[in-house]
């Protein structure tokens, strides 16, 4: 019981996928994908992940 | 699921109005109708600096009785009252015509000039980033109560908990009035996303402009014009999908491998 | 006839936003998607912006 207790901390790797991945990518996505469809870059793939590599420091995921 | 309809464009919206608002085709003028009654934009905002345009144009009244239009225009969110003036609730923030008062909680208060027939008035927000971007929040957070407005709440918008209405630190409106700023009408506003919003009180008449090319463009503030919400909220409803389908797709390997 | 059957194809910069979307970044993402939340890697964002730009090749957006 203490165990579960001390394990109620949520560990990054045993959250469910939906809180995962809001709690880690979606927030820059959110804002990745609107730029991507006011910009309509000539390569979309490289420019998002260009985006992502180079925003990714105002996204702390703590 | 249910996804309420959007058009292409930032529009006043059909489906979110007072219905006895009449609007022109390009859904770009609104005509008001007896009681102060409000219709909110098709696409709101929840981060970012933003701007719109509404131009107060010549009532239509009827006859002379009906012959007193009045304006309240601003922001409002989802769960502000339809029928009723904006800024009547925790939900809405607007600047009246009679004495430039804006309004809170039907709170009146002084802010900037009295306005009229030809005047443009500019509404700018500001909204920092929250720590759970509207996508992310539980559905629950949505429902609200507002006990003295259980007149003609929409569906759904009829059990609010008012512990969920938290300030937005940092959060500011300003009014312009044929680009002159009147100062910061409110700030740490109620979190959460807002829509363009205009109530009419009577045969009051005005046509809205979301830009991106407005008559008084603000020079002392950065902002998006509002014509651009379409850019957040497609990118919103895409991921909503994108997630929702990744989540599926573990439930489903997960099954399996319990199978 | 025949040149009208070839400008019927939409210009990707014409079409709605969510549209657009769906034909450009929308696929990869779904993989990469899936792949990070299986993954957990230690920089979720960093991860998925290199998926994005080694992976791009597999997804051509036509």
């Amino acid at each position: 019981l203490e165990a579960a207790a001390a394990s109620n901390k949520p560990d990054v790797n045993s959250i469910p996928t939906r809180e995962y991945l809001d709690k880690t990518v979606v927030p820059i996505l959110l804002d990745g994908l609107a730029c991507v469809s006011k910009e309509r870059p000539a390569d979309p793939i490289e420019w998002l992940g260009a985006y992502l590599i180079k925003n990714k420091g105002k996204y702390s995921t703590e | 699921c249910f996804r309420p309809a959007r058009s292409k464009q930032v529009t006043f919206a059909m489906m979110d109005r007072a219905s006895q608002l009449k609007i022109n085709k390009e859904k770009t003028e609104m005509l008001g109708h007896k009681g102060y009654c409000m219709s909110r934009a098709s696409h709101g905002v929840s981060k970012g600096s933003w701007y719109y345009e509404i131009e107060i144009l010549p009532g239509e009244a009827p006859s002379e009785q009906f012959n007193n239009p009045h304006w309240r225009l601003g922001w409002a969110q989802q769960h502000a009252n339809l029928q009723g003036p904006v800024g009547l609730d925790p939900f809405s923030y607007s600047w009246r015509d009679v004495n430039g008062t804006k309004f809170h909680q039907a709170r009146g208060e002084p802010y900037g000039e009295s306005y009229g027939v030809g005047d443009v008035l500019g509404f700018f927000i500001h909204l920092p980033s929250c720590a759970t971007p509207s996508l992310l929040r539980p559905k629950s957070e949505y429902l609200v109560v507002y006990k003295t407005l259980n007149y003609y709440e929409q569906p759904g918008a009829d059990k609010i908990d008012k512990s969920n209405i938290n300030p937005l630190p940092g959060s500011k409106i300003i009014g312009y009035k044929n680009g002159v700023n009147q100062g910061v009408m409110y700030e740490n506003i109620t979190e959460g996303k807002y829509y363009p919003a205009a109530s009419l009180y009577m045969f009051a008449k005005v046509k809205i402009n979301f830009g991106p090319d407005f008559k008084h463009p603000p020079k002392d503030v950065e902002y998006q014009p509002m014509s651009d919400a379409v850019h957040p909220h497609n990118a919103e409803l895409t991921l909503a999908d994108l997630v929702g389908k990744v989540v599926q797709g573990s439930k489903d390997l997960e099954n399996e491998t319990i199978a």
